[in-house]
């Protein structure tokens, strides 16, 4: 046969992880290695300027793992690209801090967000880019496909079979980029036993599985105490529920994690009940196990939610709510980021809130100092081009947008930011521009990080009331939209107050009272659980706090 | 859960001091005594540059009790953690000496407090002092203290100690009585001694339901000021007397539980030892669950003293 | 430390009648704050006092004032405050509960 | 001075004092009048075992020798700071002390409290804060809290309580202040013996507390506002 091509061995890869494989020979006992090897296996297995993935979810961590790799010898493994969802560990940076890894993409950084500004800044870390997920899970299968990957998870059996308890999240993606590219995978389990619950990752893809000394890191961050719910934010909910999702009959959607959003979800059982709502809105949810769903849940509300990882304490009610939950034959929760993030891309709305608007409606968690990153935020908050089936409230958001012009018919994805005009410590919301742009100078980075852009945003709901941007005929009349409901922060005082009064009286600004709601009715006695015991109540004792959250 | 039912409650432990006292007397009955526009604020706090309230935290008054005349305090959760300072303490005081004068029926306590305000210290322990003396005669001249317990702060430090001077406790589950914090243990003796931070370990050992166990709290109720209400009117015209006779009935309650409790490091153990069923999940029984579950392994304070007399 | 301030508005030419002499809303706590309203024989004139905690927001309270003035028809009215870091929509809303509250016979 | 050499002083040696843990009792003639003595020692923190023995100890005073003066002894460093004290309601057991005392002043026994080490907030408040009239040795020390633990706890700058410390007694730790503020009927100095006899003399008192505060100029609402508070009543 005659050979045009002119590489030969098309094995290479192959070839390296059998070379890996047999230097970590002596360490393992099948694929089962003692904790104690594990500095010791990752130098056998890893190689200087390797790509690697660390698990590093909302919920579950490979903390003994990335621990162990902090100990490497830095002779023997430098240089390392390490890509990665969540920074949420100190350890997580101390292996840039040695020398270890140089190269980091991710997603988001959150609280270790000032001390990855200050290694940005003193050259120990050099950023590719700030993801969303889906953008990096996606780029293992294209251009960031990892060669030694690190996960999580609840048990493992001898042979290597996984399982990854109901806080699943990031680990198929990371597996199976790794596993299907002659990588390979390491596991760590809180426990090896004889047989698994369910098979969530299949042992002929697992290398190794490490029983770690320490049950993996977790933490309860979905949780969301009605306690500390405002009456201003009560008002909020309302006028969002009133004002948007009746408005809308908004069945399909993702809810930020806030308090904010908490209280909509506490109102539904009872204001949006009184409003003869059920069955109407709110049907299908892709969110995280919030606690604060529980009464929607229990009064009929919610007939689906998909998750992208569990909450702590959760575990119980979930595995008990099958009909509502995506839970595994063997009772509990399988989650998935990559699925919640896709289910929740093209959903009919999304609501969270946000540190930032600018005039133009660009929002922005970003705080100067820090590098945090959104996670699947801008996912869930912009408009999914890409969508081609149609529904009542994308439609109507489609029509509003379009203004009457008959040409093509389209839809419209609600994407609603809902915020006080205030913060605490009397900072403004509302800005002329977004610390984002300082950010972007700080450390030169090619763009100023946004969460929702100004385009795909539709409504912003305030204290003061809602702006339906869909409305606005054009770029003036959206920024006295915008200032229309920013309250008293310099951006709200510098309304024209007759521009704003003629939005008033087109419906594309609505106040409390234009909703038709009584301000004073607005407290915390409409909320359906008032505290993290009404929520236990209201599950039936199936919910169980973590500690910390308990008053009783 | 019965939403509807739920719906109809109005919480004692979120309320404001003023509608407390609303909600537990009669309707349209409070009259404020020293109200905000009086404007008896803490020369001592204005003094450090802090915030003042009109109220200095507490509010006063008299009012109707199913008809009878009470006096009345509350002290605000939300204002310097219900602590007591000079003229805080001193509106206490002066509202016991006018309800000893006026010879009221009862005098109501809703308390919500850390014990004294640091930021006056010397003045605020000696005015805790002054109140529990002033509490003193009036139960000598026997009419009923009831203290209310279900806010936010507990009932905590010297007025932890006041508290149990009073005839009577009615708390929520969610209420705390004892001296010393959490968080004062936590420092003083480490987080081993105690983690502040497991609430659950909080309230097992100072909240509501141990306090009804051991007989420290006279009525345990759901957190609803109407629930506060009804025990209250139960309550309020029965003095405890404190004589010879009922004091050596008490040192003799207390002995018995230094001698059957006394080694014990959780409240899970007493609750144990008391034979109770099932009694790791007393914490997340509801209130009537609670009371069936106790019942036939706890007696009231009321039949312990009783059962104490006989002896 | 705290700062005072003094504001000064022109009452209503047709003034609503308070039903009652004083009322007070609120809590002096973190990001909270306590309005004590009280009608007075100002000559016509409404005035505030503000003690706050945070300091350097004058121009953002006479706004906020000033339109709580233009939503309600008062004259001679005294308001208080003490001010605990409070936002503006705090204020505003303990505003206007002050104000329906002194308009009630009845303390609820 | 530690107890003895206190007790020593004011009963001229004539006393017999039994100690259980940090808790004494006995009693002492003074001027030949007999006295109960009931009391801590060794800086005691007054935990539950502590507080019941002092409250059996007033009891059987009440019991024993009806309208025997009883002098306080006062060296406390608080009530004691352990989860298993607060478990059984240490609360309830300093509360049960403080009725007993009540119930001997009703049953007419004159108290009198004499701090002669250390007397810290709860632990003084549930004992020689209970006395008719409370004294303390001029070497004593009696505080609230100490100013740096203030400082934090209040997040009050230390220089700064330290210099208001300077004016107020309101929060200065300290006899001096203790006695502005009339908490502190006096300060013994000279003759002991002649100090209690002469505590013994004074004529009964209820609470004078907030009078000698306000005459002494260390605080003055604590009388004005129960005063108005009266007034508003229509009582005076």
């Amino acid at each position: 046969m005659m050979i045009l091509g002119t590489s030969s061995g098309w094995s290479k890869l192959k070839e390296n992880r059998h070379q890996r494989l047999q230097r970590a020979a002596q360490l393992a006992q099948g694929k089962v290695v003692p904790a104690d090897n594990v500095v010791a296996l990752l130098e056998a297995v890893i190689e200087p300027y390797d790509r690697v993935c660390i698990e590093g979810d909302n919920q579950k961590h490979a903390d003994y793992l990335s621990r162990c790799l902090t100990q490497v010898a830095v002779e023997r493994i430098h240089d390392l690209h390490i890509v990665q969802s969540n920074i949420a560990l100190s350890n997580h940076l101390d292996i840039f801090e040695k020398g270890i890894a140089r190269r980091l993409d991710f997603c988001y950084s959150g609280e270790q967000g000032a001390r990855m500004a200050r290694l940005v800044g003193e050259g120990k870390i050099d950023v590719g880019a700030i993801h969303t997920y889906l953008e990096l899970y996606g780029r293992y299968f294209m251009d960031l496909t990892p060669r030694v990957c690190f996960v999580a998870a609840d048990s493992a059996d001898p042979d290597g079979n996984i399982y990854t308890g109901p806080n699943t999240e990031d680990t198929p993606p990371i597996v199976e980029s790794t596993a299907f590219k002659n990588g390979i995978v390491i596991a760590q389990v809180n426990d090896i036993a004889d047989r698994v619950p369910r098979v969530d990752v299949p042992a002929g893809w697992v290398d190794y599985v490490v029983k770690s000394p320490k049950p993996y890191y977790i933490e309860p961050i979905f949780t969301r105490d009605p306690a500390q719910i405002s009456d201003i934010q009560v008002l909020m909910a309302m006028m969002v529920i009133k004002g948007i999702y009746a408005e809308y009959g908004v069945n399909r959607l993702n809810h930020g994690i806030g308090f904010d959003t908490a209280a909509i979800e506490l109102l539904l059982p009872t204001y949006a009940a009184d409003l003869g709502l059920k069955g109407k809105i709110c049907q299908y949810m892709m969110v995280n196990p919030c606690p604060t769903l529980i009464p929607a849940i229990e009064s009929g509300f919610i007939k689906s939610i998909h998750s992208a990882g569990s909450e702590l304490g959760m575990e119980k009610y979930v595995a008990a709510r099958p009909d509502v939950f995506f839970d595994g034959p063997d009772g509990s929760m399988r989650s998935n980021r990559t699925f919640c993030q896709l289910g929740g891309h093209y959903a009919d709305l999304f609501i969270g809130s946000t540190l930032q608007i600018d005039v133009d409606g660009n929002t922005s968690t970003a705080t100067l100092d820090r590098i945090a990153g959104f996670g699947g935020a801008p996912n869930f908050g912009s408009d999914s081009r890409g969508r081609r089936h149609s529904s009542h409230a994308w439609l109507k958001a489609g029509r509003e947008a379009s203004h009457g012009s008959t040409k093509m018919p389209r839809g419209r994805k609600l994407v609603v930011q809902m915020v006080e005009t205030f913060r605490e410590h009397m900072q403004p919301t509302f800005v002329d521009k977004l610390d984002a742009w300082q950010l972007k100078d700080d450390f030169k980075m090619e763009l100023p990080p946004v969460m929702v852009y100004g385009e795909d945003l539709t409504h912003i709901v305030t204290e003061e009331g809602i702006a339906n941007l869909l409305l606005c005929r054009n770029d003036l009349e959206r920024e006295q939209a915008i200032r229309g409901v920013a309250g008293f922060t310099q951006v709200g005082l510098a309304r024209s107050h007759r521009a704003v009064e003629n939005l008033r009286h087109r419906g594309i600004i609505r106040r409390a009272e234009d909703l038709g709601i009584d301000k004073r009715k607005a407290n915390r006695g409409m909320l359906a659980a008032r505290s993290i015991k009404d929520l236990v109540l209201w599950s039936g004792g199936l919910y169980e706090p973590p500690k910390r959250f308990r008053n009783w | 859960m019965n939403l509807a039912e739920w719906r109809t409650r109005e919480s004692f432990y979120e309320a404001t001091a003023r509608r407390r006292i609303t909600g537990v007397l009669d309707q349209n009955s409070f009259q404020e005594i020293l109200g905000p526009a009086d404007r008896i604020t803490s020369p001592h706090l204005e003094e450090l540059g802090f915030p003042v309230s009109f109220d200095d935290g507490v509010v006063i008054g008299s009012g109707l009790l199913n008809g009878n005349n009470v006096m009345i305090a509350a002290q605000e959760s939300g204002f310097m953690g219900g602590s007591v300072g000079e003229v805080h303490g001193a509106k206490m005081t002066g509202l016991l000496q006018s309800a000893l004068a006026t010879k009221t029926t009862a005098v109501l306590l809703l308390l919500d407090t850390g014990g004294v305000r640091l930021h006056e210290a010397n003045a605020g322990l000696v005015a805790i002092s002054e109140i529990q003396r002033a509490a003193f005669r009036l139960r000598e001249a026997g009419i009923p203290i009831l203290v209310l317990i279900g806010g936010n702060n507990g009932c905590y430090g010297g007025m932890g100690i006041f508290a149990r001077c009073c005839d009577h406790v009615i708390m929520s589950e969610e209420g705390r009585l004892s001296l010393a914090g959490p968080e004062v243990i936590e420092t003083a003796g480490g987080v081993e001694e105690f983690d502040s931070r497991d609430r659950a370990l909080v309230w097992r050992t100072m909240g509501g339901k141990h306090r009804f166990l051991l007989g420290e709290a006279d009525r345990l109720v759901i957190d609803d000021i109407r629930a506060f209400r009804a025990a209250a009117i139960e309550l309020m015209q029965k003095p405890e007397p404190l004589t010879l006779e009922s004091m050596l009935q008490e040192h003799r309650r207390l002995a018995e539980r230094l001698e059957a409790y006394g080694d014990c490091k959780d409240a899970l153990e007493i609750w144990k030892r008391m034979g109770i069923p099932g009694s790791d999940s007393i914490p997340i029984m509801d209130n009537e669950a609670f009371h069936a579950a106790i019942k036939p392994y706890v007696a009231s304070k009321e039949t312990q003293e009783k059962k104490c007399h006989e002896r | 430390m705290i700062e005072q301030l003094k504001f000064d508005f022109p009452g209503h030419p047709s003034p609503v009648q308070p039903a009652r002499g004083n009322a007070c809303i609120g809590v002096v706590n973190s990001g909270n704050l306590e309005v004590l309203i009280e009608s007075a024989a100002l000559g016509g004139r409404c005035e505030v006092d503000v003690k706050t905690s945070a300091n350097g927001f004058k121009s953002t309270w006479a706004a906020v004032l000033e339109d709580f003035f233009a939503r309600n028809r008062f004259a001679d009215i005294k308001i208080s405050i003490n001010d605990y870091g409070a936002t503006p929509a705090i204020v505003s809303l303990r505003l206007d509960q002050a104000a329906a509250e002194i308009m009630e016979k009845e303390m609820r | 001075m530690n107890v003895e050499q206190t007790l020593d002083k004011i009963f001229s040696r004539e006393y017999k004092i039994e100690r259980d843990g940090l808790v004494i009792s006995g009693s002492g003639i003074c001027k030949g009048r007999t006295v109960a003595i009931i009391g801590t020692v060794d800086h005691a923190a007054i935990g539950v075992d502590s507080a019941f023995r002092l409250a059996s100890a007033v009891l059987k005073v009440i019991q024993e020798f009806p309208k025997r003066p009883i002098l306080l002894m006062v060296d406390t460093q608080g009530q004691r700071l352990t989860l298993q004290d607060e478990l059984l309601a240490n609360n309830a057991y300093l509360a049960h002390l403080a009725k007993c005392f009540e119930l001997a002043r009703r049953m007419g026994h004159r108290i009198v409290s004499l701090v002669y080490g250390e007397a810290v907030s709860g632990g003084y408040f549930a004992t020689g804060m209970m006395a008719e009239r409370a004294y303390a040795l001029p070497d004593a020390q009696i505080r609230v809290m100490a100013l740096d633990a203030m400082a934090r706890v209040t997040k009050i700058p230390l220089e700064k309580l330290v210099e208001l410390c300077k004016t107020s007694a309101i929060f200065a730790p300290g006899i001096p202040s203790f006695v502005r503020l009339g908490i502190l009927e006096d300060v013994w100095q000279g003759t002991l013996e002649d100090c209690l006899d002469r505590a013994l003399r004074l004529p009964v008192v209820y609470d004078n507390r907030a009078q000698l505060g306000r005459e002494r100029g260390g605080r003055e609402w604590a009388a004005n506002v129960a005063i108005r508070i009266r007034v508003s009543a229509g009582l005076a």
